[in-house]
């Protein structure tokens, strides 16, 4: 770049120039291995671990990581302060609010502060209904020691459940081996449940048979190309091809057929007889509504 | 000789103000530093005794005083900006211009002396360094932090989140305090060392990108450490050796043969106010940059030339 | 309290003769193991010590050809109270 | 034999040696795989009477496990009986007598020092002596139905025949004194006439006033499995709020508070305007009666609401026809009774529907909503009404069952008779010959029990006092008597009546502080009530003493001590027969007594009444299970004998002696119920009875099952009482604007003592909250989550709002749980009782709710 025989004067001023470039060179090597190493350490701190919990309304975790300022103001109006923020060190990003609902879970304010708090909407502002939120999903992961499967009447996770009887419901079942018994197992309804964790908290096991993760631990997908064919039909109103014709059949007196609903009926045993329920749902779908 | 120099930085200034004069500036720094830290942490504690009243809620990213006034962190919310992710609240946009309106007033560097609870790190660092006489050893470009600016405006981009956050001392001391510290305290214990062993005022001189910000709201403001009484400089370098942006004191002292007014013009000062302390002949105090002109108006001074505008 | 139990190997022809002499000790009680000449023994209270003490006597006394120690236990619960079983 | 730590360990220590020398020692036995030994008992909690087998290893009780082969819950549980491992290890339990002192002494106002149990009882009995010379109600006990059946036994003898004092009450006063009242109007004797099986064999299940879900959980799963599995099966539920039962219901009432006595006397008049009575029942089996009626709420005498009353406290019965009694509940119309429950007619309809169709077996069940009632025994009765009007009764599926809460408040509290005025087995202090029986059997002098009016053979009994008088003294009136300085010393056993007892502040407190009172608390932890009394006495609990419950079905169930109490903790049982060691008959017994059986003279208590032949004559023996486990017996021990079966032998002379006044509750002999997972009573020639009153069911009555007898009433008839709606003592008005309904939740049991020192528990439920509607919240702006203050006329205090869960309020009325030592519920709460029944209705008053 520079010529080394030139004239004492533009040496030095090449000199000056040489130093200068050299000086940025430096700087902005150093800046890069810097931001490299921020950005690695950054990829190891972001990576969210499972039993963290955003609060309620937080947008997707990647942006949310982009939005989120780590003012803290989200957990100074936290009532319940379970609230935390994430430390250097913790596997939580830095100065971001998260809590765990075994410690700690979300009581659900009506009004939400935590979100009113922030300043960037990393905690959406559209959230002001709190049961719309969807800070996790409640997965009731073991059922080999969840006591309400073996027929223990336990049901702590149901009734704390600040949206009982649409998020988690209770399943009736006979109970086989006793014979004589019900069954209650908590099913959740992920249309419903916020994953405010209320029932990871108070799950009485040594280790909690049901937990709140996160939304992308807690779900399944199902293959694009599949379609509920009940639900489409509804959706549709009817068919979504020629409807079905009327059927005939060679059937003795006394008995019918029915193709879309119970099948061959045979007029004396009773036509209307309800078969014995054997699963009927809680509370929301209850008798009530019938 | 230097060492000796170092060791009775301010002597002369005690001397002839007293202790307290010659600390003056340095006082209310700390006080200030100190009390907007002390308002954030004792302020849940009097929510039950004020009426529910939450004086200073959050932290320097983002606060609520007295309930009603948002503060934002412009710095904070340009990186999440950047990001494309930050659809900002009206509160957070309001609280942001307030912030920057406040510190195109006073100086952006304000924030770094006055605010920034990590000052008193890198002060502690300065001082121990000039006791013991250690020397710069990096010659680390104070353009540094510009590039640091640049790159935290860009790493969001890169590899998603407000990365800087995950390390920025700053937040970290105010989050440390308020939320628990963590292991927190080795970043700033490394600061401590790094500005005590390696770089002379390296951390908020060198590579600090919310200084390097902060800076560039220092152009244009008004609020200026001026060297009114240049004249009466007795080159005792106390003023060099205290200042953390060194830079930018001689064009405002020196100047004068180079047709440069005593106005501090440099958006690097950061308006500490220490020069001024432990100037035993007061030649420095603070004034606005506009007391380049009136200099010019009066004739109070023998300087007749105008230097911001050459 | 203390209780260890060791099993004392002996002739079996020995077995009588040094189980009295072994229960000259205090707190050692000889429950069985006569006819095979391995003695099992318990030794009782005292400190760690006086346990160690009683169990390399043990080695002095004639007709004993080695000791080996089985159980130790060492607790300071109430010894006295009931736990039936 | 006994097997001490040092026998433990060593045991160990040899066996480690032999294995490792591979020689046998035959003396030695070694524990199981895991060295637990697993024997059964009946759960501590609910008067459903599961039973569990518990672990004990190293003298610690370590694991349990729902006990398979036992009939009503095969190895099932609830939380809180998955827990029961738990409840003897809260870390503040009480290990050794604590009494206040200052400088030494006695005082009333000194703090709480550590004392032995001589100086614990001679200061009690210098006390107690002392008081019991002012009279039969200067003392009293308040006792409970968590009390092992020997336990309330020994309690009934040392204050009925050795204090003379009728002033023993058990806290099942607060919990089914009514539903006892009403079986004894209705039938003569006391308890259901049916069975759990009852669960599986109705069509219909009506709920009065019960929470069984959260409350019975066990049977509540028998009742849903039955729901599931059987085809029409409908379940009714009526309440005053919504609560977990309602996720099953078919019809689910929610009923203006007091109302359900309008509703119960509708479906009467339905059935007998629609001519679906069972006529051949009525004519066989049935008679018609009247209450007086306006009987007033069990408050003070001052009370405006008594002196109003026109028959305050009466309950005496007069006949009637059926066509009176048809009148009487005539203006029960479907429409009056809407009108006044706010239930729609149609729901009101389809509940007297299944109860008036003949083909459908219907199973009626209440607790604490129907009991804890100002008119408990009357709602009770009318309940027993509907189904007699029916002959809807003692057969399998067709039962009236009040279930308990406690674990014996019917094998304990009731068959043992621990109330003021009863004696076991259904005698009462109110006839002559039933105490003189009672006093035959116990070898005493004629007239040593004092009667209920204090008159023997139409002469007034003498009294050390110089006077007997009136002798009975119902729990809310005990309270009354301490404040008011009548009763100055009370005994508080098995119970925490100071947190449950109602009106607190102006009652339960005062009278405690009292500073002649001095009160004596049995408790294995520091609850409300050891806090607030003088002394305080560790109590060995459940599994640390060997023990017999009788649950709410008659069963009678019985365990073998498991472990020891900690420190110098001792049972209930030891303590009131200790005590009575330190009290001689000449101190409380007057000459003219002493003289009919001279040998008395000088002895003292625990010699005429335990040592007296009968108790102390099973000597001292080895308890071994079948597999060859030997269990300790702390008071066979100490008292040299096998005092449990010493008295439950001799309690069984009530039930099977020669000349006994009232027959029905006959009971298998003591070594029988150790074998069996409980047998229900009667139990005669080794067989139990599930259906009482029938033929073939009960062997009592003669005949087929066509064939019903009362035979607790002469005439062999129940009788149908009628009886109106009258109003509750405190209705929401202006100011107190809401119902305050208190209960339960599952999680927690009473008064929390046990359960809130088991962390999972307490993690699950800390605190007690408010249940309240959304728009009665709002209303007081108030949000879910947020600090309420609930204000009565007695007290106030704060609890957070919560306006979803699983107890829905309707406007109106809020409820609160009562467990939380921290939230004194009954500082609300008003001492307003059943004037008959003497039962507290904690179910009522009037409150106000601000934001705290």
């Amino acid at each position: 770049m520079s010529d080394s025989g030139n004239g004492k004067g533009k040496g030095s001023s090449d000199l000056s120039r040489r130093r200068f470039l050299s000086g940025v060179l430096k700087t902005a090597c150093g800046v890069g291995l810097m931001g490299v190493g921020i950005g690695l350490y950054s990829e190891k701190a972001t990576s969210l671990p499972a039993l963290a919990i955003r609060p309620p309304g937080a947008i997707p975790e990647d942006e949310f990581l982009n939005a989120c300022i780590r003012c803290g103001l989200c957990v100074q109006d936290c009532p319940f302060d379970m609230l935390k923020l994430g430390q250097i060190g913790d596997e939580v990003a830095a100065g971001t609010p998260y809590f765990t609902a075994r410690e700690a879970p979300c009581e659900m304010c009506e009004d939400i502060p935590c979100v009113v708090a922030c300043p960037t909407n990393a905690l959406d502002h559209s959230l002001t209904n709190i049961e719309d939120a969807r800070m996790g999903l409640a997965v009731l992961v073991d059922q080999k020691t969840c006591i309400a499967f073996l027929g223990l009447r336990c049901e702590v996770c149901f009734n704390v459940c600040p949206v009982q009887g649409k998020a988690l419901t209770l399943n009736y079942e006979h109970n086989v081996r006793s014979g004589k018994h019900a069954r209650f197992l908590p099913v959740v309804h992920e249309e419903y449940c916020t994953g405010c964790g209320l029932c990871e908290k108070v799950c009485i096991l040594e280790e909690a048979a049901i937990r709140v993760l996160p939304n992308r631990l807690a779900k399944g997908k199902l293959g694009e190309h599949y379609r509920k064919g009940w639900e489409e039909k509804d959706r549709a109103g009817g068919s979504l091809v020629t409807p079905d014709i009327k059927h005939q059949y060679n059937l003795p007196e006394g008995v019918q057929y029915d193709l879309q609903g119970k099948g061959l009926i045979i007029e004396s045993e009773g036509i209307g007889v309800d078969k014995p329920k054997r699963s009927i749902r809680a509370f929301g779908t209850g008798p009530e509504k019938k | 000789m230097a060492t000796s120099k170092y060791e009775t930085v301010g002597a002369e200034a005690i001397e002839a103000k007293g202790w307290l004069k010659a600390h003056k500036w340095l006082i209310l720094r700390r006080v200030s530093q100190l009390a907007i830290l002390g308002l954030f942490v004792i302020s849940p504690y009097l929510v039950e005794v004020l009426d529910e009243l939450w004086i200073a809620k959050g932290t320097l990213s983002s606060s609520v005083i007295l309930g009603v006034i948002p503060l934002t962190d412009p710095y904070v919310l340009l990186q999440g900006l950047v990001s494309g992710d930050v659809v900002p609240e009206v509160a957070g946009l309001v609280g942001a211009l307030i912030v920057l309106v406040f510190y195109l007033l006073v100086g952006g560097r304000v924030y770094c002396s006055w605010v920034c609870p990590v000052n008193i790190i890198t002060d502690a660092a300065a001082w121990l360094r000039r006791k013991l006489g250690l020397k710069d050893k990096s010659h680390l470009a104070r353009s540094t932090r510009y590039w640091m600016l640049g790159l935290t405006l860009i790493l969001p981009l890169a590899v998603g989140g407000i990365v800087w956050e995950l390390i920025n001392p700053v937040s970290l001391v105010y989050r440390g305090v308020l939320f628990g510290i963590g292991m927190a305290w080795i970043v700033l214990v490394g600061i401590f060392l790094f500005d005590l062993l390696i770089s002379n005022d390296g951390w908020c001189g060198r590579i600090c990108p919310v200084g390097a910000f902060y800076s560039l709201l220092t152009v244009k403001s008004p609020l200026r450490v001026v060297a009114s009484k240049r004249e009466d400089c007795d080159d005792c370098m106390d003023c060099y050796l205290v200042c953390p942006e060194v830079q930018v004191i001689k064009p405002a002292l020196k100047g004068a043969e180079r047709g440069l007014g005593p106005v501090i013009m440099s958006s690097e000062c950061t308006n500490c106010g220490r020069c001024i302390d432990v100037c035993a002949r007061d030649v420095f105090k603070f004034g606005s940059r506009f007391t380049n002109n009136q200099v010019e108006a009066t004739g109070a001074s023998s300087q007749h030339h105008n230097g911001a505008k050459a | 309290m203390n209780v260890c139990s060791v099993v004392v190997y002996t002739k079996p022809e020995n077995s009588g003769v040094v189980t009295t002499k072994l229960e000259e000790f205090s707190g050692v009680e000889v429950h069985g193991g006569h006819e095979e000449g391995k003695l099992v023994v318990t030794v009782e209270g005292g400190d760690d010590d006086k346990l160690a003490d009683t169990m390399t006597a043990f080695n002095d006394v004639d007709g004993v050809i080695n000791t080996v120690m089985i159980y130790h236990y060492c607790g300071d619960e109430n010894v006295n109270e009931e736990v039936t079983k | 034999m006994k097997l001490n730590r040092r026998d433990f360990i060593k045991n160990n220590a040899v066996a480690a040696a032999a294995a490792a020398a591979g020689v046998t020692i035959p003396a030695v036995t070694v524990a199981g795989d895991d060295g637990i030994r697993w024997d059964k008992i009946a759960c501590r909690f609910c008067g459903t009477g599961c039973s569990v087998l518990l672990g004990v290893k190293d003298g610690k009780a370590v694991a349990s496990q729902g006990d398979p082969d036992a009939p009503v819950n095969r190895g099932l549980n609830c939380i809180k009986g998955y827990f029961l491992p738990k409840i003897m290890y809260g870390k503040d339990r009480l290990t050794q007598p604590m009494l206040r002192k200052k400088n030494g002494q006695y005082d009333k106002n000194g703090k709480f020092e550590p004392v032995s149990w001589d100086e614990a009882f001679k200061i009690m009995a210098e006390k107690w002596v002392a008081a019991r010379k002012k009279g039969p109600k200067g003392v009293g006990m308040f006792g409970s139905g968590q009390w092992t059946v020997w336990e309330g036994y020994a309690a009934q003898k040392l204050l009925k025949a050795g204090f003379r004092s009728n002033s023993l009450e058990p806290n099942a006063r607060h919990c089914m004194a009514s539903a006892v009242g009403a079986f004894m109007r209705a039938f003569g004797i006391d308890e259901p006439m049916g069975v759990y099986d009852d669960l599986e064999h109705a069509d219909v299940f009506v709920l009065w006033g019960a929470n069984m879900a959260e409350m019975h959980p066990i049977l509540w799963s028998r009742l849903t499995d039955t729901r599931l599995t059987k085809p029409g099966c409908e379940v009714h539920v009526l309440s005053t709020f919504k609560h977990r039962c309602y996720e099953l219901s078919d019809n689910s009432i929610i009923f203006e508070p007091q109302t359900d006595l309008a509703i119960a006397n509708y479906i009467a008049n339905y059935i007998i305007q629609n001519k679906a009575y069972n006529k051949d029942f009525i004519d066989k089996a049935v008679q018609f009666t009247k209450t007086p009626t306006d009987i007033g709420y069990g408050l003070r005498a001052e009370d405006p609401r008594e002196k109003a009353a026109k028959n305050r406290n009466k309950g005496k019965l007069s006949k009637i026809s059926f066509e009176d009694y048809a009148k009487s509940v005539a203006p029960y119309t479907l429409e009056k009774a809407s009108k006044m429950s706010g239930v729609p007619k149609a729901a009101l309809l389809k509940l007297a529907k299944v109860y008036a169709d003949p083909k459908k077996k219907v199973a009626s069940y209440w607790t604490m909503g129907m009991n804890q009632h100002t008119r408990g025994v009357w709602m009770n009765g009318l309940v027993y009404n509907i189904h007699l009007l029916m002959g809807k009764i003692s057969e399998p599926g067709n039962s009236p069952f009040s279930l308990t809460g406690q674990p014996s408040a019917c094998g304990t509290a009731r068959e043992v008779g621990t109330f003021t005025h009863r004696l076991p087995a259904d005698l009462v202090t109110k006839k002559d010959a039933h105490c003189k029986f009672a006093e035959k059997m116990w070898k005493l002098p004629a007239g040593t029990i004092p009667r209920a009016n204090g008159m023997m053979d139409k002469k007034p009994q003498t009294d050390i006092s110089g006077k007997m008088g009136k002798t009975l003294i119902h729990a809310v009136a005990m309270h009354r008597a301490l404040k008011d300085g009548k009763m100055n010393c009370f005994w508080v056993m098995c119970n925490n009546n100071m947190q449950a007892a109602a009106n607190l502040n102006v009652e339960s407190y005062p009278g405690w502080r009292r500073a002649e009172n001095f009160v004596t608390v049995s408790d294995p932890y520091p609850t409300v009530s050891a806090m607030a009394a003088d002394l305080i006495l560790p109590t060995a609990m459940w599994c640390e003493k060997e023990g017999a419950y009788g649950n709410a079905e008659r069963r009678t169930q019985f365990w073998r001590q498991q472990t020891s109490p900690p420190g110098e903790s001792k049972s209930d049982m030891w303590q009131v027969m200790e005590f009575a060691k330190y009290v001689k008959v000449d101190d409380v017994w007057d000459a003219d007594l002493i003289a009919k059986m001279p040998e008395y003279k000088g002895k003292t208590l625990y010699e005429v009444l335990y040592a007296n032949g009968q108790i102390d004559k099973f000597p001292k023996q080895e308890i071994t299970d079948g597999a060859g486990n030997k269990y300790a017996n702390d008071e066979m021990e100490d008292f040299g004998y096998y005092v449990q079966k010493g008295l439950f032998e001799e309690y069984r002379m009530f039930n099977s002696a020669e000349g006994i006044p009232k027959k029905g509750h006959e009971m298998a002999d003591f070594d029988a119920y150790h074998k069996v997972r409980g047998m229900r009573w009667p139990v005669i020639n080794g067989k139990e009875t599930l259906w009482r009153y029938r033929g073939g069911y009960d062997p009592h009555v003669q005949g087929g099952k066509d064939v019903v007898k009362f035979y607790g009433k002469p005439n062999g008839r129940a009788n149908i009482i009628t009886a109106p709606f009258e109003p509750a003592a405190e209705v929401p008005d202006k100011e107190y604007d809401l119902w305050l309904c208190t209960g339960r939740v599952l999680e927690h049991w009473h008064s929390g003592t046990m359960t809130r020192r088991v962390p999972e528990l307490y993690r699950a439920v800390p605190d007690a909250v408010v249940y309240m509607h959304k728009k009665d919240a709002k209303k007081r702006k108030l949000r879910q989550g947020q600090m309420a203050k609930l204000v009565t006329r007695r007290g106030e205090l704060v609890a957070r709002v919560e306006t979803r869960g699983r107890n829905r309020c309707p406007e109106g009325l809020i409820f609160i749980p009562w467990f939380d030592a921290n939230r004194l519920v009954n500082k609300l709460t008003l001492d307003q009782t059943d004037p008959l029944s003497k039962e507290t209705d904690y179910k009522k008053c009037a409150v106000k709710v601000t934001k705290a």
